[in-house]
């Protein structure tokens, strides 16, 4: 039997209409404690840095975002040890260990890691020299938040769903086994 | 600064790449060594073709540039004395005359190289060996 | 985000002309004239060979860079964003070497310059990325091979851009597939 | 090489044997890199993890002095599978029957026995090289520096004739020469049996055409290879094949050559020795006259390339006060022994000899500066012949214009290791270094990367033994001799097995290698395999003392003043 798997995200690009609100939910659903980001963009005092990231191809549009690989190419390549597995078996940046070296964004397959601005106290964060902190992001499932994750509960057209494999495969694998009982009598 | 540029095959293996120098005419020396468009190299080098060239103006680091035939002239042992052309010639053909009708010319081998000095300068060294010699005695350090 | 030096180990031949070509381009040709006693070798890249790779290994100029943080003089500043060690004030006390998780820091010893007893003085040496000669990278020019790569900010976007089609194009299939 | 070395990118299949181009030819190493880019299968066999066995699909990490097993083994399961090319061994070569009843005795099974090889991987590898569209061999001194060479070398010419694998593009089998004109040094007939050109000495119409053009009688009896010399001057008792003078040209056969110790005896020995170089080395140490010649960018003339290319060098620099043009010297030196030689420049020279070589024949100075590189056989003078990029198109160069199988039983190296010397020690290639390292000595960057007393390589498990680290100086031994060296701790060697290269004056690899067992045919020293014992060093700090200071003193032996100079 397979492993207990983790969840994860996905879109369905038939349904997106690449309005981005999945973007700004993730965003201010990540802010609202330590930067006071509420839903409109009038409070905005740092810049926006979702953990999705909305790709327009010629014919259709979808947000980008993590996989939480059970391999995850990102969390082995990553020498801080900054990305972590948690206890549900999603994939997590540690902001506050990431040293920006962009080795993850690099072994993501997906494109789901950017490089982004990191904000507390509503500001963005300063390093010695003044530049700011950046640090890898990427979806995190809104782990702790009540309701599941901000880009599925926002979206207008239903296009994000959250998919637990789990529970899927033991559904297909019943409608497998009764299939083939079904077919057993014709 | 008097600049030209020559192209030449590198001599440090048998890839054959062609290197272009730029050289200082006025002080004769290398300014610059860059790789240039050849069959094999297609414009790379390695560290030897690209960094192997210093040892020409003789830096004095691992053994000296000879710049004198020398002779000993007090037999083996004895210490290497700078001499003129014409005497070390004279002598290099004494002694080989000598021994070739002491013991005949199957006495003396004689090598070419595989290293710098060129095909030329081989061909030069087997037909002296063959023909003025007389043996064919003649090999190279092409095991190494 | 910063640019940075990446080596490619299926293209590797483990030759070290990076690391030679490291050298003169912060020496300059001078190397090729003076004393052989009279400069220090120390390539700020170094090529790492283990059983099943060959690949120089260098500065990742990361965005925070965790040698920055560690340094209590401030000698590690960000110089036409590259992370650069200014060996002049450096008091070689290791910690930026501590810090940095990747190993490509080194410390060395400087010929020519001497402390208060006498010794030479010793700092610490990493990739700069060539800043300020004007004509890139060295390692990257010298590379009979191409290993060695550049990656700019724009190809890093580049690269990613082109990820994240791929997984539109997927995630496409996927619902296709689903809506069947 | 009977190819192109920019044919290598486009190869199906490589099969690199005993060759590391990564130190011995990084230029080449490249095409090897670039074949693999663009979707070629390599197989490697070599006791090491090289560059290419790193990138290979299959690695036989054989255990040394074991090559002809390894082929012959590939060769029975390319016969067994039926994997062999009918047509092509029908119509295209001689002794296949001869050559089957000698492999059949070497299954995989076989050979794992004496190689170390899986018999499966055997199989794999034999298989995917016998499928390629078509294969490319290169092989280099892993072949070639043992007492059984040439065997190797004819076998794995079958293996590709067997698989029909010559005379098309990116197939073939290349020897991947070392030095930058040992191509050359052949070409042009520095060799015992061979005028120019490959024309055989004992062949009276050879004979009386060179008589003929130099105007001279000729010796038709085959010389003295190199390699026998310290044996023709200290053991020899015909006082008719005594050596008693040696004229030696650009080598330094005390650090090159294998047993330094008896190197240096017979040239102790020798009546007479002439040493013309450009610096100071070990074998000058020995010379009754020293000559300085010109060096490398002070002279014009033709290099021959490892893939048969001819290619102008070009003088640089002018040489310094004091030295003379290598062909100018052996020509007064000729002249005043009353056989006249006198040219204007190596054109007039080059003219000569390309008259007297119908392969040579169409590649003139001009030809050269047109088309930079020309890969003989080059015959017509006419702008048309650009030279042969492939060799042995339709027909082979023997002459029945066929291919001949052959191959031999496996024979052991001379020397084993045994519980005195328990390791074997091979010589290697140095990447930064050239030969005796004069030149790349020299150089100061060079000189940085890689410096005295080298080191030697070994299994990190052997050194636990021995209770060594990475970097320690250590003593190595065997019954000819011994040097100082570091050790190199890499899981890149098995167990065993210990790699030193040749250039090192203090650990210099040459005190051990053994001169007696050369190939019959080649007379290549087995410089790939002889035993030793590493010794652990309790101090340390007085072996490096040992190191700086016979550094320092064979330095100023050399010539070099040490004012001024710091210690290594």
């Amino acid at each position: 039997m397979t492993e207990n798997m983790s969840c994860y995200v996905l879109c369905d690009p038939n349904k997106c209409t690449g309005c981005k609100a999945c973007e700004l939910a993730c965003f201010a659903e990540h802010n609202k404690e330590n930067n006071d980001v509420a839903y409109t963009v009038g409070t905005v005092t740092i810049p926006v840095t979702p953990k999705l990231y909305l790709t327009k191809t010629e014919k259709y549009c979808m947000p980008v975002q993590c996989k939480h690989c059970e391999d995850a190419p990102c969390l082995n390549a990553c020498k801080k040890h900054a990305i972590y597995r948690d206890e549900n078996k999603q994939v997590i940046v540690d902001q506050s260990k990431c040293i920006g070296c962009k080795d993850c964004v690099m072994a993501c397959p997906f494109g789901a890691i950017s490089i982004l601005p990191v904000s507390d106290n509503g500001a963005v964060l300063l390093q010695k020299d003044k530049e700011c902190v950046k640090a890898a992001s990427k979806c995190d499932l809104c782990t702790g938040i009540e309701g599941g994750p901000a880009c599925v509960r926002v979206c207008p057209n239903e296009a994000l769903r959250l998919v637990d494999l789990n529970e899927e495969q033991l559904a297909k694998s019943i409608a497998t086994a009764n299939s083939l009982y079904d077919s057993r009598l014709s | 600064m008097a600049l030209k540029q020559v192209q030449t095959t590198c001599a440090y293996c048998g890839a054959g790449c062609q290197i272009m120098f730029t050289v200082d005419t006025a002080t004769n020396k290398i300014v610059n060594a860059v790789p240039a468009m050849g069959r094999t190299n297609q414009g790379t080098l390695c560290l030897k073709g690209h960094y192997g060239w210093d040892f020409i103006n003789d830096p004095q680091i691992l053994t000296k540039r000879i710049t004198s035939p020398m002779i000993r002239k007090g037999g083996k042992g004895s210490r290497l004395e700078e001499v003129s052309w014409d005497e070390a010639i004279q002598y290099v053909a004494d002694n080989l005359t000598k021994i070739k009708k002491k013991y005949g010319p199957d006495s003396i081998m004689c090598t070419g190289s595989a290293r710098g000095p060129g095909n030329e300068a081989n061909y030069i060294m087997q037909k002296f060996t063959r023909a003025c010699i007389g043996t064919n005695n003649v090999d190279h350090c092409a095991r190494v | 985000m910063r640019q940075f030096v990446k080596g490619n180990p299926d293209l590797c031949i483990g030759c070290r002309t990076c690391m030679i070509g490291c050298v003169v381009e912060h020496e300059g040709r001078r190397i090729f004239e003076i004393d052989p006693d009279g400069y220090d070798f120390n390539p700020k890249l170094h090529v790492v060979k283990t059983a099943k790779v060959s690949v120089p290994v260098q500065c990742k100029h990361c965005e925070n860079p965790a040698c920055m943080a560690a340094c209590p003089v401030g000698c590690i500043k960000v110089i036409n964003d590259a992370v650069v060690i200014d060996q002049k004030e450096c008091i070689g006390c290791k910690s930026c070497m501590q810090a940095c998780p990747f190993g490509v820091i080194d410390v060395i010893s400087q010929v020519g310059t001497s402390q208060s007893d006498g010794s030479k003085r010793v700092v610490a040496n990493k990739c700069d990325l060539c800043v300020g000669t004007g004509n890139g990278p060295a390692c990257v020019r010298v590379c009979p091979t191409e290993a060695l790569k550049l990656v700019s900010e724009e190809a890093m976007q580049e690269s990613v851009q082109k990820k994240r089609v791929a997984t539109a194009e997927a995630a496409k299939a996927i619902a296709d597939a689903m809506a069947d | 090489m009977t190819m192109g070395v920019h044919e290598i990118e486009d190869a199906k299949l490589i099969f690199n044997f005993g060759y590391n181009g990564a130190d011995s030819h990084p230029i080449v190493q490249r095409r090897i890199v670039r074949a693999k880019q663009k979707g070629a299968t390599i197989i490697c066999a070599d006791p090491r993890v090289t560059e290419c066995a790193r990138i290979a699909d299959v690695h036989m990490q054989l255990k040394g002095g074991t090559n002809i097993a390894l082929v012959n083994a590939m060769c029975n399961v390319v016969y067994n599978e039926g994997l062999v090319d009918q047509k092509f061994i029908d119509e295209k070569t001689v002794d296949y029957d001869a050559f089957v009843e000698v492999i059949k005795k070497y299954t995989p099974e076989y050979a794992e026995t004496i190689c170390h090889v899986p018999a499966e991987t055997i199989r794999k590898a034999a298989r995917m090289y016998a499928k390629a569209p078509s294969a490319m061999i290169l092989y280099g001194m892993g072949v070639c520096q043992f007492g059984q060479a040439v065997d190797v070398v004819k076998a794995l010419g079958s293996l590709a004739l067997m698989t029909g694998n010559y005379g098309k593009p990116a197939s073939g089998i290349g020897p991947v020469r070392g030095q930058n004109n040992v191509q050359g040094a052949c070409d042009m007939g520095a060799l015992p049996n061979n005028y120019p050109g490959y024309q055989n000495v004992t062949k009276p119409e050879i004979q009386e055409k060179f008589e003929k053009a130099w105007g001279v009688k000729l010796s038709n009896k085959v010389g003295v290879p190199l390699t026998h010399v310290p044996q023709r001057v200290l053991e020899e008792k015909d006082p008719k094949k005594q050596l008693h003078a040696y004229y030696i040209f650009g080598e330094d056969p005390v650090q090159s050559d294998p047993d330094a110790e008896e190197v240096r005896e017979a040239l102790e020995k020798l009546d007479f020795v002439v040493v013309q170089d450009i610096f100071m080395n070990k074998t000058a140490e020995f010379a009754d006259v020293i000559l300085p010649g010109t060096s490398w960018n002070e002279h014009d003339g033709v290099y021959s390339c490892c893939d048969r290319g001819f290619q102008r060098i070009r003088k640089v620099l002018e040489p310094p006060k004091g030295v003379k043009l290598d062909w100018e010297i052996i020509c007064e030196i000729s002249t005043a022994m009353g056989y006249k030689m006198k040219y204007k420049n190596t054109e007039e020279i080059w003219n000569e000899l390309i008259d007297l070589c119908p392969n040579f024949a169409g590649a003139t100075y001009a030809k050269l500066e047109k088309y930079g590189n020309i890969q003989w056989p080059c015959r017509s003078k006419d702008d048309s012949d650009k030279g042969t990029v492939v060799l042995h198109q339709g027909k082979f160069a023997n002459p029945d214009g066929k291919g001949k199988f052959y191959t031999a039983d496996w024979r052991p190296p001379q020397e084993l290791e045994n519980e005195e010397y328990p390791l074997s020690l091979s010589t290697v290639r140095e990447v930064g270094h050239y030969s005796v390292r004069t030149m790349t000595g020299n150089c100061r960057t060079l000189r940085n990367l890689e410096d005295e007393p080298g080191w030697i390589q070994m299994n990190p498990a052997d050194c636990e033994k021995l209770g060594i680290k990475h970097g320690d100086l250590v003593k190595v031994v065997n019954k000819r001799g011994w040097c100082i060296t570091r050790c190199n701790a890499t899981e890149r060697v098995a167990k065993g097995a210990t790699y030193m290269t040749y250039q090192w004056w203090i650990g210099c690899c040459n005190e051990l290698t053994i001169g007696s067992n050369l190939d019959p045919v080649s007379n290549t020293p087995e410089y790939k395999y002889c035993n030793c014992r590493v010794e652990k060093l309790d101090d340390q700090a007085k072996a490096w003392e040992y190191v700086n200071t016979e550094y320092k003193s064979i330095r100023e032996r050399m010539g070099i003043k040490m004012v001024g100079k710091e210690a290594v």
